[in-house]
Order: structure tokens, then C-alpha cells, then sequence
């Protein structure tokens, strides 16, 4: 049954060193303020799972709290490539990182069958595809009605997801709205789930089909207004593409990126975090 | 990938629009009225935009972020940014997006950029060098191998380069006719029932290719004015063939110009105002 | 695309006999009026397709239209048995009726492959049920990850799938709400896609991820108020438990049942038929 | 099933509740407050909601038709009455229900009704006698073959007589312990890892039966007041046990009679509006 804790708190209390967690979000939603309350903690060896690895992740991966990064894309979306991602795949720094990479097809199908409580998703994918053969965990069955080969892949069970999204009511009930992605299915296919909201408020006042999660699905809240910032929360406020873009020269060099960390994320007195990315 | 590049050299000023504005707009017309389109971020998005904005006020854009049917009026930085769900019929989860839209088989086009593309328009999103060891780790495939082959076709939109067009790929991220142009064709029935043809079009900024009938090696099919076919030879990391019927693309029309120009001018002014936003919080 | 077409056109053009078709509604949103039309225009030898047939499938049935039914619930909600079914399968009566049994899971299932363009749905069910010694279509896959022995059914892929909804916009897109059921996953696994709905209107005007169907995944639209009752359209009017309860003695007695069949549906003039229900 | 059933005899007449009203309020105090519990139409229905109206306000109930945590004010008449979807938190899809919500491993408690339950707990809810030739069709299964197994308990509740409990079920819908009570037990490890521990109640209008430990056999451990022995064994389709310790039922308290009361008075009314426009309506 969710509570409401500090981000502090949740965080402690849930993530740990060598756990698997997915920090979901497609563009939309994506829990930084979560992700910097991790590397504020310094959690380490990490196997982190993502559709979309971006920013956020290239940081994490940058401060070396990851070991292993289960993936389909792995990107600054629309400008280009992450840098602390690559010089941890090609060089080594600040330590190795284990890819363990799939399509977003195969990804989402993962969730998906996670959240169904099944053991793999079986999908018509990668065909044709090289990812196969440096991927292990993509096989395949036959269907016994046709024959047809489909690619097998198993279920994505992480130990923890967080997800941020819109409101939660006085119950612990949440909201997600508007590009949806697969918090939905991160959350029911963890052990764990944390969220973190834009707000806190009486009723979330809804459409009947509206993409909602019960308070019970659901183990921490922390109430975290611009939680998603440089992405956005459909209703509150826009993605910060400016901040995407400025990120490339940053990420580019070790040192401006600690710089950038130790600034930003390190540093700052949690009242202060609490307004990068505040307009004014 | 930057989305303005500056007419390259002198030969290329004398015309009244740059080699991007004539990929641009050369794919768009590519994209029928009433075309279901997957559409990738960037030059694809750019293309399919413009063409609803033109001649194709009904084509059904697609983003894998979930977002059906939507149509922004500004160009989208990410795949998912919140003018893709504003502008939307509707919005549905990622999940449903892979399996129910492109898997259920409802796409008529997908399309795709890619780092590289090799004679059989096989794509490579993923790695420079060995897996394990890799000179560039690229981003990725995200969407793309199973758009590539759950789409009844593929257009596949890049720039022209020794670096872009490769013999063959380092690694196959998205299967355009496999390693010897004869894989869709070697697809066990059951299989094959449920993918699309492929690659029919690969628009660059020199020139559009498509696959040749049987080698299914991609060939030169039309060259954009001004460009000479030695340019496209250099540009190209085989020996590029070209069909025994090479058209000259038509030039871009006034109306597709500046309606592609209205809409970078709009977008960058909204991505400038988003800068802005966050030079201000940078400082505080 | 879809096209705005009378209902009678719309089944007269799309529905044949011998196909395999689906009028699908989960207690909610069942398409009477469309049922009623094949009724009347005489449609033979449809296997049907739903997960609970209830009182409209007992009048197909009754009426002789259907060889087979694909289903895994067929009653009177809250009410007791269908007895025009049970008279086909019990007696034969008007004309042998073929079952094909499932799970309510498994039908869930194998709609949503099918509207995933898969040939098989995979599941965790029928445990220990004798549901697989009677319904060849219940086999069994292994995962290639844990071993587990799981069930695998064909996906739903009816010819035409038939639902009812709120409302069409005027290009053709249909909004679903409230008890959405498995109508989406019908339409988007069905050859062919028909739609009633209670109105045509300039703008669907709803939530960001609500239960729309774009046009183009649709073939006719045929606007009929008032479509789904004895059942119920959500924001338009209630279910009526009434009627519900009264079909029990009407369907008891074969003549009865047909002469209510022929006083209601079958020789009412057009006109008369659309105010079946109305509530003055 | 109907919902009212008058009180049988004489000498229950002298208990100010009927027999079902005892089954309801028996039924009703099984479930602990925040619990999930997948809700059966009719009498678990009509328990649940009961809880849901006393001593468990926060009950979670979850109906197949896709509605989430649903509060309705009146007991449904079928299992997707718009009653459901206004009160509920949110409405699923149908197979969402059963993919994310039943299958996902989310339910507390399945709770269920049968046409027929065995000594080894196994439902029958599709047909009397043989399936290509049956005497009687019933509706069949439903959503209760995976709610059998997939819920972490389930309670069974049904009226007692030698029609409904019988030796061997002629069809195992949903499996209780199976035919000879060690189905759960011999189950591979891969499967039993997800299989929940079956029916651990049976609440009838007579009294509450149990799984024996081991043999998995029901056994009675709890008897209505006023219900003798020799009653049960004559409604009961085989040898009907008894715990070495069987206890008597505690009798309704009166909140729980109000609220039943309540609640059965505010649906009939209910119902009876909703048959008065059909009255009106078919008259046309």
C-alpha cells in the first residue's frame, strides 16, 4: 500500500546496491529527480533496465552507479549520442558497462508479459535482425497451431520501478496521463514501485479508462513538483528541448560533466534542487 | 542528426532550395494521401510532416511513443515530445503501440533513418566495429527492426556519404534483404506472410535508390537536379550501379518550399524559446 | 476507411452467411440492434464469437442463424441459463449447435493476439480444469527461460466483429467509455470492423488516452440510438435489469420466443424498431 | 441465482435472519479489510459488498468486467452494470483484467459461486452429464477457471442441498484440489510457483466447510445455529465429515443485518425502476 515518504526516504529504503531498476518514462515522465536522489545516494552496481536510456541515465551511468544496462535505445533523443554511455561501452570509464540489448518491440513486449504475471513475451520480431546472436535472451518458440518461429523473450521482473506521473490522490492512487509509455507495466511487473508526483490532491478527478494506479500497486509516493525535469509532465510544464541540446557539450568531456554533477545534482541543499529547472 | 545543413558548395547555391530541402521534400512526396506512416524521428519526421502539411492532409502519422494519428505543428525534438500526444487522436501505451499498430500488421510505410545502410539497404543503428569491442557504440535500435519488417514498405531517409553507405554493415540492426539480398525471399511461408516488402526507396540528398528486381541491391533510380552521378559514386562506400532508367527527381515545388520552411522557422523558434527556459533556470 | 452507412446496408454488404462473427460487448455496449439486422435479413450457418453471449446470441441462436459458437460464458447475467441455447445443445432445436469452449482468460487473450497479429495467445491457465480435454484449440507451449508448461490458444481473428459505442466523430473515429471491454481488441483483430453508435458528432472531445478507434480501422458506421438496448451505453442511458429478467420466461417456450422474435424484430417497420427500448 | 430466499421452516423462523442472510454475513466477515478480492457475480457479490459496507471499508473489489476498486451502491444485477464502472477507481480493458490484475498475481481472494462443488472442492459451472451429450448446459466457466488458480485463496459460497454438493463433479471447470485432492500438490514446481492455495472456505446457508489438511477433503468446522448435523449429511451428496473441532457460526450481528438489509431494499428498488421502463417501453 503506498506511502508517502520523502524522496530521501524512498529511495533508501527500497534501492539497493546491485538491485535491478527500471527508471521508466518515454521522453514523458521520466523520473530525474529520482534518478539524482540515486546517484546522491551513491548506489552502485546497479543493472539498470530502460526502453530509452537518456539523460538521465547517461548521468547515472556517468557517476558509476550501474554495472549492466538491459536497453533498446540508447540516446539524447534528437540530438545524439550519450557520451557517458559510450565511454563507459568503449572505454571502460568510470567503469565497464554490460549491454544486454533488445528492440523497443521486444522491450515493451517484456513489460508487457511482466506485468501479465508470464515468464517471456513471444512476439514476430527480429527477424533478420544481428541482435540475436549478441543477445542470449532472445530465443525462440514454435507455435503449435501454425508452425510459425516467434522470437521468445523473458519477462522484464525488475526489482524496483520508478516512475513519475501527475497527481496522486489523498489514498495513494496515481495518475498517468497523456504519453503513457510503459510506466503502467514497469510498475505491476516490479517487486517494488515508487512514484514520484507532480502533486498531491483531493481526487484525481479522471475519464473512467484513464490510465490509473491503485494506491496498493504501488509501495512509496514522494510528492516532487518538476520531478521530470529537462523532460516534462503533460499538463504542468514542456520538455526542456533547450536543456536536451545543451546537455551534448557537457556529456562530451569527463571533466565538465562531473563539473555539471557536483553543481546540479551533488552539491545543492535539497531545497535548492528542488528548483532546477524552475523557470524562474 | 542537425536539421539544418547549408547548401554545400557553389554549384548547389545556383538553385533556389539546399540538398536537404530537396531530400526533404522528395521523400514527403513519397508519402500518399491517407498512408498509414510509422514515423522515425528526424529526417522522417520532417518528410511525413510536410507531406500532411502538402499534398497528403490525411496521412495517419505514427510515433512509436504512442501517439495515433497526431498532428503537430511544430517539428517534435524526441519522439515523444508533448506536442505529439496534444495534437493526437489518441494516445496509447508503448506496448499497444508495438503490438497492436505495428505488429497487427496496420502500417502501410514505415520510416526510417539509420547511421548506415549497405548495398541490400540493410540498416545499421547499433554499433561501429565488434560488438564486444566497438570503435562507436551507436545509439541503438530502438523501434526499428521490427518496423522494418512488420510495415507492408520501408522508406528509408539518410544522407549520402562514404560513411553512411557501407558495402555492408558492421552489424544488421534492421534487416533490409539480408547479407546476399535474398532474405525476405528465404523466409519460411508462415513467416513471410506476416512481413512487408521492404526497402522500396532510399532518398538521400543526391538522389533516391531503390532495390533492383531480384539482386535486390540497391541501385540509382532518380538523381536530383545538379547532381552529377560521379558525386553520387564518391558519396558511395560500393560500386554504386545505376538503372537503365535514371529519372531526374523533380525539383521542389514553391508551395512544398515554403511550407517546409514555415515549419523549421516555427519549430526553431519553439525549441529557441524552450532554450531560453532553461538558460534562465541554469543560472538561478 | 470507415464509411456512414444505413445499418442495413452495412449488414447486408459485410455479413455473410457462413462467416465467423463477432458481436462483442462485456455486459456493455452489446450491438442488439446490429444482431437483430442479421436476424432479419437471414443470415445462416455464423459461427459466433463472444466471450458472453447472453440474451442476443439466445435470439441468433434461436432463430437458426449459427452452425457453432466460440465462447466461454453463455447465460443471463445474474438472471440463470440462455434457453434457445440450451435447447440447441440440448435438443437440437431449431438446429444442432456446435461449442467450442474456452476461459474468459483465454478469450481475453486470444482477442488481444489476435489484435497483436500473432497466431497464438500464450497464458497461465486452465489448471487442473477439464476445459483442454474437451476443446482441442487448448494446447500447451514450454518456455524456453523456465520450463514452465503454459497454455497456448489460437488468437480470435473473426471475419467481421460488430460492437456498439458512444459516439462518431464525423471522419469515422469511434470513442469507446466505461466498460471498454474487449471491443478494440475485437475490431482491431477482425478482417472486417462494424460500428453502431448512438450519435454522430462534430468533435469526440475527450481524454488523451481514451478507448478511440481511428477510421481507418473501420470499415461501416451506422448511427442507431438507443443500439445496445436491453444493454447499456454509458453517459446515454442504463441497463435494463428488467427486461433482463423478464427474457427468462420468454425464452423458456419456443413459441413464445418466436412470437416475441416476430412482434419485436422481425416485422416491425423500420421506424417502429429503432423505438424498441425507448423509454416514451 | 435469486437473491431472496425466504426462510425454509419453522424452526428457523424462530432466528430473526434467514439462512441466507447468515451465509451472506458468514461470507461477508471471510474478507479482511484491504484485501483484493476478485468478485464473483451474485451471492459473492453481495458478501463482498457487505464487507465492503462494515467492517472492511477499504476491500478492494474487482469485478471481470474491468472495473477496478468499485464501490457500487446498489448490488449489480450482471457482472458489468454501469453501477460498477461509475464507482469504480478506474475500468480496465477485459484483457487487461485478466492479464495484468488476475494473472499478474494481484488477488487476495478469488470468490466464487458453482452450480456444483465436490468433496475435493472442484467446481462445476459448464454441464450435468456428458459434454458431447449433456442433460443439462449450464453458462459454463467464465472467468473461474484462472480465478481458481491464479488468486492467492478462494472462497466458494453456494446453497447447500445433494443437487449442488455432490460426490464428483461430472466436469471439473475450476480445479479445487482435483480428482483424488493432491492436483495442487503434484503440480511441476515451474507452475505451483504461481498457483495460489485453492479454495480454503466453503460458506453454504447450512454451515462452513473446509479443506481437511492432507487429504485436501471438505470437511465441516463450522455449523450455522440452529442447523443440525443430520441436516447437513442429508444435504450433502456423499459422507459428509466433521472437524474434530467444529465450532458453531457466530450468529449475524445486527450492523451487519441493517446493512444487508439496506442494501437489498436500495437494489431491489433499483431493479424494480429499471423493469418499470422496460414495461413502459414494451408497450410501445
Amino acid at each position: 500500500m503506498a506511502e508517502f515518504l520523502s524522496l530521501e526516504e524512498a529511495i533508501s529504503r527500497y534501492v539497493e546496491d546491485g538491485a535491478t531498476v527500471a527508471l521508466e518514462g518515454f521522453t514523458h515522465l521520466i523520473p530525474y529527480a529520482a534518478g539524482h536522489e540515486i546517484i546522491r545516494q551513491g548506489r552502485r552496481e546497479l543493472t539498470l533496465m530502460r526502453m530509452t536510456p537518456d539523460i538521465l541515465y547517461d548521468q547515472m551511468i556517468g557517476m558509476g552507479c550501474a554495472r549492466k544496462l538491459i536497453f533498446s535505445w540508447g540516446g539524447n533523443p534528437g540530438v545524439g549520442s550519450l557520451h557517458r554511455m559510450r565511454d563507459a561501452v568503449e572505454r571502460g570509464y568510470p567503469r565497464p558497462l554490460e549491454l544486454l540489448e533488445h528492440s523497443h518491440a521486444a522491450m515493451a513486449h517484456a513489460y508487457e508479459a511482466g506485468a501479465a504475471g508470464l515468464p517471456l513475451a513471444v512476439m514476430r520480431g527480429y527477424i533478420g535482425s544481428d541482435l540475436p546472436q549478441v543477445n542470449p535472451d532472445i530465443r525462440h518458440i514454435e507455435c503449435p497451431f501454425t508452425g510459425e518461429k516467434l522470437a521468445a523473450i523473458p519477462s522484464n521482473r525488475p526489482d524496483v520501478a520508478i516512475i513519475h506521473a501527475q497527481k496522486a490522490d489523498r489514498a495513494g492512487n496515481v495518475l498517468v496521463e497523456g504519453i503513457i509509455g510503459v510506466q503502467k507495466e514497469a510498475v505491476l511487473a516490479a517487486r517494488v514501485a515508487l512514484v514520484t508526483v507532480e502533486e498531491r490532491v483531493d481526487e484525481l478527478d479522471t475519464h473512467p479508462n484513464a490510465c490509473v494506479l491503485p494506491a496498493w500497486t504501488i509501495d512509496a509516493i514522494s510528492v516532487v513538483p518538476r520531478g521530470a525535469w529537462p523532460s516534462y509532465a503533460h499538463g504542468y510544464y514542456a520538455r526542456d528541448n533547450g536543456f536536451y541540446k545543451s546537455w551534448d557539450a557537457i556529456a562530451r568531456d569527463r571533466d565538465a560533466f562531473a563539473a555539471w554533477m557536483r553543481e546540479h545534482v551533488i552539491e545543492p541543499q535539497s531545497a535548492e534542487r528542488s528548483t532546477i529547472g524552475s523557470p524562474s | 542528426m542537425s536539421d539544418t545543413v547549408p547548401v554545400r558548395d557553389g554549384a548547389d547555391a545556383a538553385l533556389d532550395y539546399s540538398f536537404e530541402e530537396m531530400m526533404t521534400v522528395t521523400a514527403a512526396r513519397a508519402l500518399g494521401n491517407g498512408t498509414t506512416c510509422f514515423v522515425g524521428i528526424g529526417l522522417p519526421s520532417q518528410a511525413a510532416n510536410l507531406a500532411r502539411l502538402t499534398h497528403a492532409p490525411e496521412v495517419v502519422l505514427i510515433y512509436e511513443s504512442g501517439t495515433v494519428q497526431t498532428r503537430p505543428e511544430v517539428l517534435p525534438l524526441s519522439i515523444g515530445d508533448g506536442e505529439l500526444c496534444e495534437t493526437a487522436l489518441t494516445t496509447v501505451s508503448v506496448p499497444e503501440m508495438f503490438r497492436y499498430w505495428l505488429q497487427g500488421g496496420r502500417i502501410d510505410v514505415g520510416f526510417l533513418g539509420a547511421a548506415q545502410v549497405d548495398r541490400y539497404a540493410n540498416l545499421n543503428s547499433t554499433l561501429i566495429g565488434d560488438y564486444r569491442n566497438p570503435k562507436v557504440r551507436l545509439p541503438g535500435g530502438g523501434g526499428a527492426p521490427e518496423i522494418g519488417t512488420h510495415s507492408r514498405e520501408v522508406f528509408i531517409m539518410l544522407k549520402h556519404s562514404k560513411r553512411t553507405f557501407v558495402r555492408d554493415v558492421d552489424f544488421i540492426t534492421t534487416l533490409g534483404f539480408g547479407r546476399d539480398g535474398q532474405a525476405r525471399a528465404q523466409l519460411p511461408p508462415q513467416t513471410a506472410s506476416h512481413v512487408g516488402r521492404g526497402p522500396t526507396k532510399v532518398i538521400t540528398d543526391l538522389c533516391v535508390l531503390a532495390p533492383e528486381a531480384g539482386s535486390n541491391e540497391l541501385v540509382v533510380v532518380s538523381i536530383h537536379p545538379g547532381v552529377s552521378r560521379d558525386r553520387i559514386r564518391d558519396a558511395t562506400g560500393w560500386e554504386i550501379r545505376f538503372s537503365d532508367r535514371v529519372e531526374v527527381t523533380p525539383a521542389p515545388d514553391a508551395r512544398s518550399l515554403e511550407a517546409l520552411r514555415a515549419l523549421k522557422a516555427r519549430t526553431e523558434a519553439h525549441h529557441d524559446s524552450a532554450q531560453a527556459d532553461f538558460t534562465a533556470s541554469a543560472k538561478e
